[in-house]
């Protein structure tokens, strides 16, 4: 990105835009304090974001955590580092070679820091934490925890954080253990004090307190998600822990053990399978779906892939299934702890044979938890299975987001569920007969009357729910399937869509990509290239999507994958030609960076960057 | 709905049940499978359960995965749900569905490849979870839907039809669900209805997963000289272990009058299987002993049959998981939802 | 179809030039009284095919044969019925009434025929088979196979067929055993000289030998799939049973069983496991070609989606491996024993991830034979899962083909391994390095080398095999793959292309479709609509399908699928715009019949029908 | 090739073996586990046990799934192939493997959750077919690699680092292996090297499916109070049933000259595992009194170990199948393809 996109006062301190990052070894502590950081910049009102990199491992390689200030509220990963708190010296090399110049570096003095690793265009800091927590603490854990405590309390001193705000969150975490708390205040007292003492040269970068978190909070999207559940009435919940997606099983069970317990028996209204693999997770949630419950399972690419005989047939039986695919990094158990979008495909054409699947893709852990709430209704209501198609980077970053609202007279569509009475009522109830023209049937649940029963089945089968091997009749089923699949276009929720006066090409893109592209849009305007921007949030795409990419001369795709999926589907899948599509593409497995659209959209559009002025 | 009808003769004068039924509302659709295949007797043997039981036919739940003896769930019970799923999957689907609404009853029908190969994994699992529910492995040693190929039930010696030996170890599902921990298994022979019934009775009774291993011949792949899951193999081999009567839960029971080798094991709802030892000094209700009496007949080239073990106290998936008592599905929308104040609630943590 | 289609003789008898449709009941033998029947008219030199039509079951439910005889060649399916031979009495109603005007009826007169049944425009023939049959024969068992026999015979007569070719055949088929060939020539006659003793009145139709099968063999294509793995060299089998693709290992273990055993220990030089399932044999398959084996597995749709997992990680460890996809009515269980091209979609992105894979598309039996042989060429070559997708139609009925024919001088194409002495003579081996610039790197086998040895992973890795979360080094290799799939392009079997001067409509096609769509374009040409044909034979595609694809001003795409698969694909993959592409689709089950194709080409041209002259 | 390079201090005086091998030519790339962790104690038995067995490294194949336990691979043995697969399909992978080429060395690295959770059915299948490897379960009773979730082996009573208790019964590999017609079961510790580098030595020697099941404590997730995977209660409760010591083939075997506990099985190739009882009268070739002695100390709450069951003499895979001796990966082409007069006689059969 352009140094000249910040904006610097007068004596070259730039405040409330910078990017911070730490390099620890993960099994050390380190999130916790990191997250500390994060959080108190977000509690002075601040706009912030924490991305976590971290390694497929549990304890000793390294980690890191980059925390981007704006307060113009561009909070997509922005790999251009300000400061380095550069913990761990086996990537010193690595670290320090990727600050800015003009940039700063804070490492453990504690030893000397090799001769070779300094640069001539960035500021270092030393300080002995090392020492100072072998002093002060007792314990090789404690130490290793203080360490990060201490490092906290410096950048603290550096940045200008409240230390109140510190304090303040120290007391409402260890409120029920003083013995933490003293340690905790001590450490980061260790930290500010060293970097207040020593070094009076200022960094290049400064805190101040604003007042643009008033209606945020801090989550997740697995968290949300998870919430969205609680939310929509799920019973029902299936899985088989991977990452990115275990996160959102445990936020579940979690909340349903606060919120869901039965007053009066203390037992739960909610069960939780632990399963013995994904397709065994999916299929719970079938079996569940089935009898009526909302039910759902959250997995991740490896788990989608073993789920596809029986996404198949839930879409064939007209199963309703909410199934959250936490996308990380693939093919095969590729790198887990990282990000991508690279499973559109498989999702939207899980099985053999023709099918089609609803999709949804989330922006953000506020979208996490509505369009949680909406894949419950809409996997009723077109008795299929719902894909959240989330990522690694929004299910497991916390990010500052508006507060949920929940609008208590939301009552669940259950979509064509029949009671005793309208069967009773009934001449003759048959399972996949579309009485109402659109492709949605009515469905019965076992045991509620026995005039409802019939034969679930994935094998060929008629309107009236009958085995059949009469090709008609297995088409007219077929076909209204698809007419059912079709009419959910419209029920999903409504693609964001910003215009731009004069505007002829089209920004489009998805999920979490969306920060970094409405700063590249701000980016490029700057530059003087207008572009419209479309997110897309669900598939089968609805007539707007169609309209949009229409209405452009050029549409570039923004995706986080090697194919194009999302290009590729709108091709497929909306009457726009060929010549009107375009596609930046990122799969590097790290949240998606304003710069990289930019530079793609220059490309795209055949434009030299401009220089730095 | 209706399936395929069956010709409806009805007989005015078929005994009827406590709701009023006969045996012939416990039917279904004709069967499609080959004539004398043992599957269509177990089917038989259901029906006859489910209507001495007085069971209201839509609080059952049916399940099957594929195969021969899948397709059977077609043809007991026309007015339950049924769900004949995909291969080897049909134990994940009723772990759900019980998940779902523990009220129902659970009939699982698999077959040994269903069971035993694809669908071995959710076989042990649903076994751990001890997910309530009737499990039916209708056993003849073979994929009949796909025509005759060993299954991994197949007796190290058996022969094909086609003549090849099989060599390989067979995967006893008796002693494999003993040594998983499984609270109920019993094997039968699909020729032998009077031993069959009380059993799926005491299946249907018993709280937990119930393994119901059930010899039953393919008549058209497995039935010839040389193979041991043959009509007269299992006629000749099959060696009763233990005696098995089910005594509902309302009948008087005159437990304690019978000759000393009587035990009997009162039910969580009440009703009482008694057991009569056939081999001196069998337990039911000893687990390690079981398997080794079954190992000990086995190792003579017989099939201990009969309800082998029974833990009727062990805890089901709900218990382990604490559900309420009240079936999920039932459980109403307004207890689910905790509302906006508490969502707001919630959020002033996450600042 | 129009009537006029057939070549009629002035005394309205149409010669070679007919469909039988033989209805009987499954698991009483009739499939082999069809086959002999069939087998019979290919003998007399008459261009002739079969296809069984029969239900998931094994004994007592409906079954058909449909056999059709065209002197021109033109052996797709036709629905057109010229003699029922109505054994079932439960499908007596659809049968009859399936017959054309002026077409004939045989069925058993043991029992009368129920008056309504009659038609007026048909001819009726009662024979008294069971009755026959119960006189001289005994036992049920010989009584029911007999009378399959027995209606043989009688068509024998009705059709002109020679009674020394049916005689011939039973004699091979019988030579070891008196008994049954007695009985069998018994039945003949029986069913014969009812026949010519009871009706002069002849049939509109009748054979006459022809000299058109002198170069041709009867086979599947599972069973020539089958030995093609067997001249490929492939040693290991793993597969899981399903229909439609059985009979392809079955194959493959009787070829084997023959044609394999180590003529000194009398072992096998090969090795076929029944896995657990299709996740098993996919493993299987995996582990022998990283051991450097050629190895396979047959399945179907099901059997695909569960390899899914599996799939992603060949393509992304790069593991040589053939899949043939007998293709069968899904999505799910979907009808098992009825054909379908539902599944590219599924093979050519299987797994969840950045894939794509190569996917062949055998037309016919022999086709069969040699995609196999390629696709172990392909499969080593590329480092990378092929699929061989046929079909049931396919994969399990008698075709009539070309003999197959082996170039001894055929080497495997074991693509880039190393050998002991090449890995010794390098510095150092890298496995993922892409030295020729073909994006193929070399591959090492075990046990060959010390130096060769590295570790194979689904997890990220850079291009010298080594673990990576490094978001640049994954994408190198990931480009590099993508780079050597497109590489596949022009080394799979190239399309057939027949073109006509002046036409500017392409019809496309693959697999199986090539029939109807061949005898379709004769008749549009009749009609004076000229149409290009493309018969696309492999995925990645190569230029020249996308040139023909360019060069017309519309391609209408035949295939057998709900979602036009192959058109989607084709509008993914090549440069061709929308506005080129439509589709006629059928995906009923049963083989494709060149009257769909007639239909749905007027339908897209907007032309109505010629009238029938 | 070279993974992650391990600091390669080289003592002169290093032991060497026949190879000229020392036991840091057995070695892989630095470990990335938690310090602490079981598995690397047993990558530290498989190293020694490779190099005291003179095996040449790259005639071995290492092959794994994923988890904690399935990255150890990398480990030992740098300079042999290896395969880090899928989670729970290692097995298959193997079998495919060994299928194609029998001369090699194999051995599986898998975890509990690998293997008896998302890959039991794949486990069960390999010990039918018993495919000539050693299995290494490497059993904590959690799942390491995603953060500490009980897995299928942990015991009923086990708590959880977070408090919950597990109520499920476990999955213990080594009697289902028992009742599955394992050809050789052991179970160790991650503590005891005497214990396992024998152990270990003699299941590579075994002709078919070794299985050795582990107790390997996972520090971060499971070695609190309260687990019993613990090191701890694996110290206090394990309990050596059988003594193993094991003879390579060229030393000189004084097979008799023991103490009467004594017995001396010969393997396939001619080398001897002899064993010295603990427990009076333990027989580890008597399948089902193992069974019956391991269920008895669990149910004391005590883990047998030890090479608990060998039945030195069966069918391997490759005798199921009839194979060649030789590799099939090394058979010649000309050998597999009939040729074109082969092809032409065929086909004369199908007109
Ligand atoms: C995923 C998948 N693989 C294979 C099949 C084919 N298939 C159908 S039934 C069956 C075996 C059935 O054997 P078993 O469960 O013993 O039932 P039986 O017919 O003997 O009663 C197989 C392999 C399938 N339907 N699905
Ligand atoms: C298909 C699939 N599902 C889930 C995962 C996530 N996963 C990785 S390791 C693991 C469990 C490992 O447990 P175990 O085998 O006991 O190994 P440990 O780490 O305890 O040694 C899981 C669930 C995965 N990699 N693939
Ligand atoms: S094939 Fe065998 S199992 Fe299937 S219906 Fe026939 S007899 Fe029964
Ligand atoms: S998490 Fe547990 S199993 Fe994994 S490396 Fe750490 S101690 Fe070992
Ligand atoms: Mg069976
Ligand atoms: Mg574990």
């Amino acid at each position: 990105m352009d140094r000249d996109s910040r904006d610097r006062t007068d004596d070259f301190v730039v405040t409330n835009d910078f990017v911070v990052k730490v390099a620890t070894v993960n099994g050390t502590g380190s999130a916790s304090a990191n997250g500390m950081l994060m959080q108190a910049i977000f509690r002075m009102g601040i706009p912030v974001s924490g991305k976590n990199v971290f390694p497929s491992n549990i304890q000793g390689l390294p980690t890191w955590y980059e925390i981007r200030v704006n307060k113009h509220g561009h909070l997509a990963r922005n790999p251009d580092v300000d400061l380095m708190v550069a913990m761990n010296p086996k990537t010193y090399e690595q670290d320090i070679a990727e600050v800015r110049p003009g940039g700063a570096v804070i490492y453990d003095s504690s030893w000397p820091l090799d001769e070779e690793l300094f640069r001539k265009d960035v500021l270092f800091f030393g300080i002995p934490l090392s020492h100072m927590c072998v002093e002060n603490f007792k314990g090789d854990r404690e130490r290793i925890l203080m360490k990060n405590i201490a490092y906290v309390g410096a950048v603290a001193a550096l940045l200008s954080i409240d230390l109140e705000v510190i304090k303040g969150m120290l007391e409402e975490k260890f409120s029920a253990k003083q013995h933490l708390m003293d340690s905790n205040n001590v450490a980061i007292r260790l930290g500010y004090d060293y970097a207040t003492e020593h070094f009076d040269c200022l960094l290049p970068i400064r805190l101040e307190a604003m007042d643009a978190n008033r209606d945020s909070v801090l989550m997740t999207g697995n968290m949300a998600a998870a919430l969205g559940c609680v939310y929509a009435g799920a019973t029902v919940g299936a899985w088989y822990p991977i990452t990115p997606a275990t996160s959102l099983m445990d936020a579940f069970r979690s909340f349903c053990a606060e919120l869901r317990k039965d007053p009066e028996t203390g037992k739960n209204l909610y069960c939780v399978i632990q399963a013995e693999d994904e397709l065994a997770a999916i299929g719970m949630v079938l079996g569940a779906g089935w009898m009526g419950a909302r039910a759902f399972t959250p997995t991740s690419g490896p788990g989608i892939s073993l789920m596809n005989e029986m996404l198949g047939l839930a879409y064939y039986a007209e199963i309703p299934a909410v199934i959250f695919d936490v996308q990380r990094t693939g093919p095969s158990t590729g790198m887990p702890t990282r990000t991508q979008q690279g499973d559109l495909f498989t999702i939207a054409f899980a099985s053999h044979g023709d099918t089609k699947h609803i999709l949804m893709f989330p922006a953000d852990p506020g979208e996490c938890f509505y369009f949680a709430v909406k894949a419950f209704d809409l996997a009723e209501r077109f008795q299929t299975p719902v894909f959240v198609a989330s990522d690694l980077d929004i299910g497991m970053n916390d990010w500052v987001c508006k507060k949920l609202e929940w609008d208590d007279a939301y009552v669940p569509d259950r979509g064509k569920v029949l009671s005793a009475e309208d069967l009773q009522g009934m001449d003759a109830f048959y399972r996949y007969l579309d009485v109402d023209g659109d492709g949605i049937p009515a469905r019965s649940l076992p045991g509620v009357d026995p005039k409802g029963a019939y034969l679930t089945r994935g094998s060929g089968h008629d309107r009236f729910g009958r085995y059949t091997e009469d090709g008609d009749l297995y088409q007219d089923v077929m076909d209204r399937i698809a007419r059912k699949i079709e009419g959910a276009a419209e029920a999903l929720p409504p693609p964001e869509v910003r215009l731009v006066d004069g505007a002829t090409v089209g920004l489009v893109t998805m999920g979490g990509c969306r920060g970094a592209v409405l700063e590249a849009i701000e980016l490029l305007a700057d530059e003087g290239i207008t572009l419209d921007f479309l997110r897309v949030t669900g598939f089968p795409f609805c007539t707007a999507v169609e309209e949009f990419l229409l209405s452009h001369d050029v549409n570039i795709v923004v995706e986080q994958n090697r194919d194009a999926q999302l290009m590729r589907l709108l091709l497929l899948e909306t009457a726009v030609p060929k010549s009107k599509l375009s596609s930046v593409l990122d799969y590097r497995g790290a949240p998606l960076s304003a710069e990289v659209v930019v530079g793609g959209v220059r490309d795209r559009l055949g434009l030299v960057p401009v220089e730095a002025g | 709905m209706t399936q395929t009808a069956k010709p409806s003769v009805r007989h005015p004068r078929l005994k009827r049940n406590k709701l009023g039924l006969t045996q012939r509302d416990y039917e279904g659709s004709q069967s499609t499978l080959c004539a004398g295949c043992g599957h269509d007797s177990i089917t038989a043997a259901i029906t006859q359960a489910f209507f001495e039981l007085d069971m209201p036919l839509h609080r059952v739940a049916k399940l099957s995965g594929i195969g021969c003896s899948s397709k059977t769930p077609t043809y007991f019970l026309s007015e339950a749900h049924g769900f004949n799923s995909v291969h080897g999957r049909m134990p994940s689907i009723a772990t759900g569905a019980n998940a779902a609404n523990r009220d129902l009853s659970y009939i699982g029908v698999s077959g040994d490849g269903d069971s035993l190969s694809i669908g071995l994994g959710q076989f042990c699992h649903a076994i751990r979870r001890n997910v309530n529910m009737l499990y039916m492995l209708e056993n003849n040693g073979v994929y009949g839907l796909t025509k005759g190929q060993f299954s991994a039930s197949a007796d190290v010696g058996s022969r094909a039809k086609r003549g090849e030996e099989n060599r390989m170890s067979p995967i006893d599902p008796a002693s494999l669900a003993l040594t998983l921990g499984a609270s109920f298994v019993a094997r039968s022979f699909s020729g032998d209805k009077k031993q069959l019934v009380p059993i799926i009775k005491a299946a249907l009774t018993h709280r937990g997963f119930a393994l119901v291993d059930v010899i039953s011949p393919c008549v058209t792949f497995n039935d010839h000289e040389g193979s041991t899951k043959s009509y007269a193999h299992t006629r000749e081999h099959g060696h009763e272990v233990v005696e098995t009567d089910f005594v509902p839960i309302l009948h008087e029971i005159q437990a304690q009058q019978d000759h000393g080798s009587t035990t009997a094991v009162t039910m969580h709802d009440g009703s009482v299987v008694r057991f009569r030892s056939v081999d001196e000094g069998y337990d039911p209700t000893d687990r390690d002993a079981a398997y080794a009496h079954l190992k000990e007949l086995q190792a003579k080239g017989e099939v201990a049959t009969g309800l082998l073990f029974i833990e009727p106290t062990s805890m089901d998936l709900h218990a382990f998981e604490n559900t309420v008592d009240q079936p999920l599905v039932d459980v109403p929308f307004e207890k689910l939802c905790p509302g906006s104040e508490v969502l707001a609630e919630l959020q002033s943590r996450w600042r």
